[in-house]
């Protein structure tokens, strides 16, 4: 299998999640600059990683959605490969219309960096498929921005076709307001698109791979696109 | 480009200058007689120009004129140290493994005073260009802060923009916070401090001098382009208009910019064209480019015309002097200009040649043909260094009669307890510390809230453990004690993950040393920090002072801060502070009676601030070392150094960190109940560790001779330590509330 | 008492000089998006406050001391009250 | 060729409806500061951009583009250009 971290200029969890993908799960996976037209050939994963494109400036997400290897990326996700956007990577996904919603500010207007729970809604994409039904993950969040939106129709779409992959919980799994660290409607903390091939998420899974840092929940994550993948 | 050839060392238009006036001299920073030694050191008047760059070099900030003499006194040897204080932009210790890790800690006080945010915002990124300019890869941040009491508007107001800041900057890097501090007094009310250290990693033949050498090797400043940013004082800065006010502004800092640099240069480094690295800092080029020159012994050629600017019509002075963030300097070999410049542009940043390393010794300033400021690096870098009188204060003979026979023992144990555990001081950081990102990297072993933080280092089984510490009301009470003190709890926080310390940095945050009080409490700290250093065998490697930081003519506390770093061979034989198992036993090792000097008890609850604090660095030593050989026998399940609150407030700590509760009801006292629970002696650390273990941790704190109390249990659900009894739930609630409400403005 | 509701529109902008990197920044995107003719980018705030006064006279005065304590920041932006129109003749004075 | 130098004014603002957590977090802090009066506050941008254009429709072209394609994002925003006004009649035409 072949991965590509896609590199923006103020990616920050692009070498952590190299990291795991090469270090701890033995893949294939290379750094693609965000100014390159075309991925490594034959790539069958592209992760957005976390981080603060272009400063996070104007809007999380906006310049680096319009960065010339997006053309690439939407061209992968068209042919039905994995993409996974996390944190800074789905509000990238979301600009970019690969993902339906907006992201606003969390309701306490501060940046939030600790760990959480979250319960698989839908084992039904390459980020979930291996994990229990209603699986909860202790996982981290690190965001200033993870009030994911959208109208009202959108959010029955999601629903309906259950699209909502991860909402936050408590650690018993139940999704009370409390479980919520930032304010996004219904508790979403992940989504994917219409061909469910496309997934982003606020927490990160990077981080969460190994016991010495305090959870390998993660790891289910990636082998849920191994998996997948037949390797 | 290459320097107009008739230049000669004269200066164009360097004729007819009338004596500068008062005035203009204090808008540099100098005084008449330092304008006369520039004078004679020239052999000519300086025109103004120079002036400027002589006063901005001869800065405390710069030439640390008033410290330097102080600062030998610090004990900078050691096996492990490879570049030491007053080297390089940062001390560098090897750590095995042909790794070298990279420290400093450094403040932004009073730019933080004016813009809390952007100013500890650019603290932050001033810090980090120290760290990679050495060629390492930062990979930790800690902030260590002051400020005043949070229940006025302005408080917070500055208590808020400054964590806000912090954040934000180390965010946007993607460097993790993983420590720190905070305590709040009114001493620091129009003062707060902003001292950032940061942490990186290199491979030691990869570490990067900033060093401008090579006659004919080009100068490129890369980064942003220069703006009036943080310059002081240029009322007389533009030759053609001498009324005009240029006033400098407030720093704006831009970490995404910050985040391309860091990754820009690492990236130079590895073209082997690369001669010498340095940031902009205080006084921007001028500084950056006389230091580089001075450590490599020739000089240096500025055009200023050749500077990309963000404002219109900026005079040689302000480009000179302009502290524009987000810069920096790099000495190319002749030649290769066009192969980094590559490498800049592909990372969006704009960088162009201003000036090459020339071989007299003087910094030479041409704005086009016109030669502008022509001065011997040799006088820029050794500013005058005085000292001043000392004068034991005398607030001191007041503080030291202190007898707690007037202070009442506490009447309700649990109540107090919980007023102790809501205070500002000792209630969870976490509202501060969870706005920091402090896990990026995939480092972050121990987290902030624990004593130290402990990141492994990928690639090894080793650990490195960091903390700060500093406690300005010691250092206030006995100035020797303060900086001694400051040293031991920094390295004992360290020890309690079982790391060993090996290095320190310090950041000196004092008044006015034209104050001979102020003077003596610098004098009297520098000396507790030099013989704690020796004790415990950790050289200070770099540090930075500020000072004259008082407000209403109020001089701060005085607070020296000491940032420890510690190694940890095996990162499986670590420890941590939280209590683990039901049925553990709790121990307190170390040193005898708990006193209530200069204790947040004293100060929470009866508003005093009295007493001899003392510190023994032989019990230190031995209660470190015993620590660690305990926690690497693997006999510990907890370890956790008692500071702020004393025993009580330590035991709670754990209790919350375990999410488990103790029994210690039995515990009692032939003194005063305040003393046992609230007291503060230094050298103490409480640990826990399985009933087996209990017989092997007596034996070793017996032949370590080293104190040991058996406390009690860990378990149940209720906080029981002597007379106080509460719900385990309901403590943590008030002591996770404490520092929230007050920083919302709802306590 | 009742009072009538007032809309202030407020703009607050970087001073002369002062370092907008959000601005350069958007400005570099534009030219990489191709926007060539872009020469200067500067961002600022709009606040909109609906305020409960009086008067039009009373309105101005909490929306200037409004931006004074807080909305702005003295050392680095100014403000400006650009409109400030009655939108209902009566509302509950308390919020 | 030459071109002339134009300054746009525009204001991005969230849509009606769309929750507006900042707005929010500025409404409490001012009731905090005792502006019990504040009902309601919504933050939007003003981002002033000049550009090189033959003339004014170009320009107001161009404002236009650049803010559907990248300053406004439509999920959540509208944008409005203010003011478009003529600041110099000559620049270069390379940035
Ligand atoms: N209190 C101190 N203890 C030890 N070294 C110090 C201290 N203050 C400054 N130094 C050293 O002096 C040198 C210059 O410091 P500084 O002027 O802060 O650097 P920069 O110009 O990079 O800001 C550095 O090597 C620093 O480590
Ligand atoms: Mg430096």
């Amino acid at each position: 299998m072949k991965a590509a971290v896609v590199v923006f200029p103020g990616s920050n969890c692009d070498a952590d999640t190299l990291y795991v993908l090469k270090n701890l799960l033995g893949i294939d996976a290379r750094y693609v600059w965000h100014g390159e037209n075309c991925l490594h050939e034959n790539t069958d994963l592209v992760v957005l990683p976390g981080g603060f494109s272009h400063g996070d400036y104007l809007r999380t997400g906006a310049m680096a959605a319009r960065a010339p290897i997006m053309t690439a990326v939407r061209n992968h996700a068209a042919y039905g490969k994995p993409v996974l956007g996390i944190c800074n990577g789905f509000q990238i996904l979301l600009e970019a219309g690969l993902l339906p919603g907006a992201m606003l500010p969390n309701t306490s207007t501060q940046f939030r960096c600790e760990w959480v729970h979250i319960r698989v809604e839908s084992l039904e994409t390459p980020f979930s498929s291996t994990c229990r039904p209603e699986q909860v993950l202790r996982l981290p969040i690190a965001h200033g921005e993870g009030n994911y939106v959208i109208d009202h129709d959108g959010l029955s779409e999601l629903q309906d076709q259950e699209r909502i992959v991860y909402r936050y919980t408590t650690a018993e799994g139940i999704d009370s307001p409390d479980a919520n660290p930032n304010g996004s409607m219904d508790n979403i903390a992940g989504i994917c698109s219409s061909d469910r091939n496309v997934v982003g998420m606020m927490p990160h899974p990077e981080r969460a791979s190994e016991e010495s840092l305090g959870s390998q929940d993660g790891l289910t994550i990636w082998e849920s696109v191994l998996d997948g993948m037949g390797d | 480009m290459g320097i107009s050839p008739g230049w000669d060392g004269r200066l164009t238009n360097n004729s007819e200058h009338s004596l500068p006036t008062d005035a203009e001299l204090r808008e540099v920073a100098l005084t008449r007689d330092e304008y006369k030694r520039a004078t004679d050191l020239l052999g000519r008047q300086p025109n103004q120009i120079e002036l400027g760059i002589i006063g901005g070099m001869w800065s405390e900030h710069c030439g640390y004129k008033h410290s330097r003499p102080l600062l030998k006194r610090l004990p900078g040897d050691g096996d492990q140290v490879l570049i030491g204080a007053g080297e390089e932009n940062a001390g560098a210790v090897d750590i095995g493994d042909g790794l070298a890790i990279v420290m400093k800690i450094e403040s932004h006080n009073h730019p933080s005073a004016v813009e809390p945010f952007q100013g500890a915002a650019t603290g932050v990124g001033g810090i980090l260009r120290d760290i990679f300019t050495m060629g390492a890869r930062p990979i930790a941040l800690l902030d260590s802060l002051r400020f005043g009491p949070l229940d006025d508007q302005r408080g917070r107001y500055l208590a808020n923009g400054i964590v806000g800041g912090v954040a934000w900057y180390g965010n946007c890097m993607g460097i993790p916070t993983v420590g720190g501090e905070v305590s709040i007094n009114k001493c620091y009310r129009g003062n707060p401090l902003v001292n950032a250290m940061c942490v990186g990693i290199i491979e030691h033949e990869k570490l990067t001098s900033a060093t401008a050498k090579g006659s004919g090797n080009q100068l490129i400043l890369v980064g942003a382009d220069t703006g009036r940013d943080g310059i002081h004082g240029a009322t007389f800065a533009s030759v053609d208009d001498p009324e005009a006010s240029h006033r400098g502004v407030v720093q704006v800092g831009n970490p995404f910019m910050e985040k391309l640099l860091l990754e820009a240069c690492l990236e130079a480094l590895q073209t082997n064209t690369v001669v010498g690295l340095q940031d902009l800092g205080a006084t921007g080029l001028t500084s950056s480019s006389v230091e580089s020159a001075g450590r490599g012994g020739g000089g240096v050629a500025i055009q200023v015309d050749k500077i990309a600017r963000r404002a219109d019509g900026m005079s040689p002075y302000e480009l000179m002097l302009s502290e524009s963030q987000e810069r920096m300097l790099v000495v190319a070999k002749r030649g290769d200009v066009s192969k980094l410049q590559s490498v800049f542009s592909r990372w969006g940043l704009h960088s162009d040649v201003i000036g090459e390393v020339i071989s007299t010794p003087n910094l030479e300033v041409l704005d086009g043909d016109i030669h502008v400021a022509s001065i011997p690096i040799d006088m820029l870098v050794n500013a005058p260094t005085y000292s001043f009188p000392v004068e034991r204060p005398r607030y001191l003979d007041e503080t030291s009669s202190f007898s707690k026979d007037l202070i009442p023992d506490v009447v309700d144990p649990t109540a107090t307890f919980l007023k102790m555990l809501a205070s500002p001081n000792i209630a969870s950081r976490q509202p501060i510390y969870q706005q920091y990102d402090h896990m990026v990297g995939t480092n972050t072993i121990i987290a902030p809230g624990g004593d130290a933080a402990l990141l492994r280092v990928k690639g090894t089984e080793k650990a490195i453990a960091v903390a700060t510490d500093g406690n300005g009301r010691t250092t206030f009470l006995e100035p020797f004690v303060g900086g001694a003190s400051a040293v031991a709890e920094a390295a004992r926080n360290i020890s309690c993950t079982g790391a060993v310390p090996i290095a320190l940095t310090n950041c000196l945050n004092f008044g006015s040393p034209e104050q001979p009080t102020a003077y003596y409490q610098l004098s009297q700290a520098i000396d507790g920090m030099a013989a704690a250093s020796t004790a415990l065998g950790t050289p200070v490697i770099s540090g930075n002072v500020s000072l004259y930081n008082e407000s209403d003519g109020e001089s701060i506390w005085p607070t020296p801060i000491v940032g420890a770093l510690g190694i940890l061979n095996n990162l499986e034989k670590r420890c941590q502070i939280g209590f683990a198992c039901s049925g553990d036993e709790i121990a307190v090792l170390g040193a005898g009676t708990p006193e209530l000097d200069g204790s947040e008890y004293l100060s929470v609850i009866h508003d005093v601030v009295a007493g001899i604090p003392k510190l023994v660095l032989s019990d230190e030593l031995a209660l470190q070392r015993l620590v660690r050989e305990l926690i690497s026998a693997q006999l510990l399940a907890s370890a956790h150094d008692c500071a702020d609150g004393g025993l009580a407030i330590a035991l709670a700590e754990s209790a919350f960190a375990g999410g488990v509760g103790v029994r210690a009801e039995s515990l009692h006292t032939k003194h005063r109940i305040d003393e046992m629970l609230f007291g503060e002696s230094q050298s103490r650390i409480v640990v826990s560790y399985s009933s087996g273990a209990g017989p092997a941790v007596a034996a070793a704190a017996a032949t370590a001779g080293v104190p040991f109390f058996q406390l009690g249990n860990v378990g149940g659900d209720r906080l029981l330590i002597g007379p106080i009894d509460v719900a385990l739930t309901d403590a943590e609630s008030d002591w996770t509330n404490g520092l929230r409400l007050a920083l919302a403005g709802n306590a | 008492m009742t009072c009538k509701l007032y809309k202030a529109r407020i703009v607050i902008q970087l001073n002369e000089g002062v370092n907008d990197p959000q601005g350069l920044t958007v400005r570099d995107s534009l030219h990489e998006l191709g926007f060539a003719q872009v020469r200067n980018v500067r961002i600022g705030k709009m606040i909109t406050v609906e305020v409960a006064a009086t008067n039009t006279d009373e309105a101005r005065g909490f929306v200037t001391a409004m931006c004074s304590d807080l909305l702005a920041n003295p050392v680095i932006e100014s403000f400006e009250i650009e409109t400030l129109e009655l939108v209902s003749e009566e509302v509950e004075t308390s919020p």
